[in-house]
């Protein structure tokens, strides 16, 4: 029998090695697997790249790992937030490497690794200072920046509920960026409120089929999992 | 009595209810964080209009009633929104294949500078301090159908923002179709400029003096 | 207020000009939009160039139309089939262009298509007749072949259920290219079986978002739409 | 009595059973059309398999009773399915990139030939009369963490379709792991074949006879 859930964020993050690119899922506080990143603060790996929207605020989730001095660069759309004050110190500080995407190309880089392409020509960007020494091209008319696939080595993601197969929906917002990055994370783990008995999702209505999953911690609505 | 002492400058709710007055029902819409989220207000609500945000939802409601907010179901400025009957939701590949792939009708983004031409700066100041953060704003700008700019002609300090050639760093190049401003309408394109409208008391004359850029009537 | 449907295929396809290059959906006999396709027929088009994984077989639907000699070009993976004989007459006379492109580089093309990309580096394919004279990369240590848009004037979809918006939800296999061929044409066209009044369908659960359908005409089950 | 008299061939079914029994439980699996969608019967069916096919559905169960056949249940041999419970569907953008972005753990197919070093090729016998049709096998051959090619060794006028160099064209470079043939199980590479196991009463010599390739045994 295939049950992809474990018990505790310590089990579901076991192997996470230094140097290790991570996504993390999210837009705003919807959809942040905010237990799994605590996980990671926990867990201690360094060196970290960190592909997710934003670079965190206050002295939680990114930013807490961000100020332990854990990561060595920050690939996303949007790091400057009200409150993002350990990715600015330590990016002035040049302590913190940035690579800035459109928060589009961000999309479809994902999906580009995710779905096995080698590279995509993307019209975003084009002519700006983003595109800089990237090879660009002119297809029927209209210009486009070529772009690589974003890869990580662990893909945290949260959804609202899962099975046992690692089948997933989300939760109206909350989904973003957690479908995409389900199917390029090497290992892909998972945070969700409930895991429901196998055959009781809607198989219509699956948004993550389980073959994107490798683990599932549930993390009650207002708890954390156990220690 | 000065000329410009008598400009019926728009304020930004007009502004607001000026853009939607272009919109029409049916249209599928991405309005910007800031002021653009405002021209939601003035659509007309007997008519159905398609609110996207790039954060996933498409058919966005009004802001809810302190009872039933929902941070899973929030805007791309991360203000807590609602859904209207109709509306739904998808993974942001699936948002920014909408934009990209030319599916919005028009997006409505603020600017720090815009060109004759149509290029848009509003993403980044060009301060070498400043810490650089795009969002969607490059995606907005190339994707949708038409993007509408809605912003003061002038700074505060009486500088043009329509421009000959941008210097603030570019977003996207001849990509804006129009400005709405609190002087009036202009459209954008490999021609140039073209005034579409002026509010009150003000002269094709005097805006060239004011913007500094050739302006020409649209015809 | 914004109806999408429209009482009948012939209003459904209003608009087809001689020349279109059509998508048509479906895999076996799921999720093909068999009346929109007797539409074309009745219609009068010609000169079409049909997009779709197979080329249809017996005498009726995209059969029917190549039969007619109405289709400059096919654009598929899949083209024989048992009762494939007036794709394989036409073909063999020289009178019908074939494009034959993998299953998944057609699906990827028409994604490309649907989200604006302008070109694609698939692996599929690579050192293969099929992508003999096409631009190749290596990449990350792996090959690949450029692979550009399939764009449509026209959609033709099949799915399950629609409200008047345009959402659409499918059933089952049936799926299969609707939610991509919805993406990519310029006018799409959807016959389901049912619509259902704004606000019933689950808003987590539309797989395509209306404003990728332009009309819908409602097919009833076992019947034809009014003429 | 020649050798080749006691050659145990192993028949089609136990060809199935022999592949069924290298494909540990929990794997994504897609079964090729054809003789690949026998192995599905000798999955042990207390373990759990996910079974996908590529026109969109994950969890393929059997195929149905005669009262039970659902015409948009099919799999990509056009035959009618079930979906076990867990089992779900999705369209052919997502099924194509569960393949291409290496999701699929292994891809069982037939084959016209293999090379030693994994070339594949079964979707153009070469013959330019032929009407050509590919659909996913150039997908499925290059996407899967593993391809197993099932396939008879010779063919009945005892030509082998293990080859030094593919004749027919080509559905993918390089692609092929294993070989799973009447006469044995042969592992294919860089390195050339390997022969991983043999049928009672057939030797190396005799094998690299029949073959007319070069083949040594795998450590």
């Amino acid at each position: 029998m295939i049950d992809k859930q474990v018990r505790t964020v310590a089990e579901a993050l076991e192997g996470l090695q230094d140097g290790a690119a991570i996504m993390i899922s999210g837009f705003g506080e919807a959809g942040v697997p905010a237990e799994l990143i605590d996980g990671v603060v926990a867990q201690g790996a360094c060196d970290l790249t960190i592909i997710s929207n934003n670079a965190g605020t206050g002295d939680v989730g990114i930013a807490a790992l961000i100020g332990a001095g854990r990561v060595r660069k920050v690939i996303c759309s949007y790091p400057r937030m009200v409150g993002s004050r350990h990715f600015e110190e330590r990016y002035r500080a040049g302590e913190l490497e940035l690579e800035l995407v459109p928060q589009g190309n961000l999309a479809a880089r994902i999906q580009a690794a995710g779905s096995g392409l080698g590279a995509i020509f993307t019209p975003t960007g084009y002519g700006t200072k983003l595109a800089e020494g990237k090879e660009t091209r002119e297809i029927d008319g209209r210009q486009y920046v070529l772009e690589y696939p974003i890869q990580a080595d662990v893909a945290l993601v949260k959804a609202y509920k899962a099975d046992r197969w690692g089948n997933l929906v989300y939760r109206k917002a909350a989904r973003n960026f957690g479908p995409i990055m389900a199917m390029a994370g090497k290992t892909t783990i998972v945070q969700v409120e409930d895991i429901d008995p196998l055959g009781t999702l809607d198989p219509e209505t699956v948004v993550t089929p389980g073959i994107f999953v490798d683990r599932i911690v549930r993390i009650a609505d207002a708890g954390k999992a156990a220690a | 009595m000065s000329a410009a002492d008598t400009i019926q400058r728009l304020d930004k709710q007009q502004l607001a209810r000026r853009v939607a007055r272009d919109i029409p029902e049916g249209a599928y819409v991405n309005l910007g964080i800031g002021l653009p989220t405002q021209v939601a207000n003035y659509l007309d609500t007997a008519g159905d209009y398609f609110l996207h945000s790039e954060n996933g939802i498409l058919g966005m409601g009004p802001a809810p009633d302190e009872d039933h907010i929902d941070w899973d179901l929030i805007n791309a400025g991360k203000q807590p929104v609602t859904l209207l009957n109709g509306g739904c939701f998808f993974h942001h590949g699936d948002s920014f294949s909408m934009m990209r792939g030319g599916h919005i009708d028009i997006c409505v983004m603020g600017a720090y500078q815009v060109s004759t031409r149509g290029d848009l700066a509003n993403w980044h100041t060009g301060d070498p301090d400043a810490i650089p953060a795009v969002g969607g704003a490059m995606d907005l700008a190339i994707g949708a159908k038409q993007v509408f700019v809605m912003m003061n002609l002038l700074t505060k300090t009486g500088e043009s923002k329509l421009v000959e050639h941008c210097t603030y760093p570019l977003t996207g190049l001849g990509c804006v179709s129009r400005i709405y401003s609190e002087l009036g309408v202009i459209d954008l394109g490999p021609d140039g400029a073209k005034v579409v409208e002026m509010v009150d008391n003000l002269t094709l004359e005097h805006l060239r003096e004011m913007t500094g850029v050739d302006l020409t009537m649209a015809q």
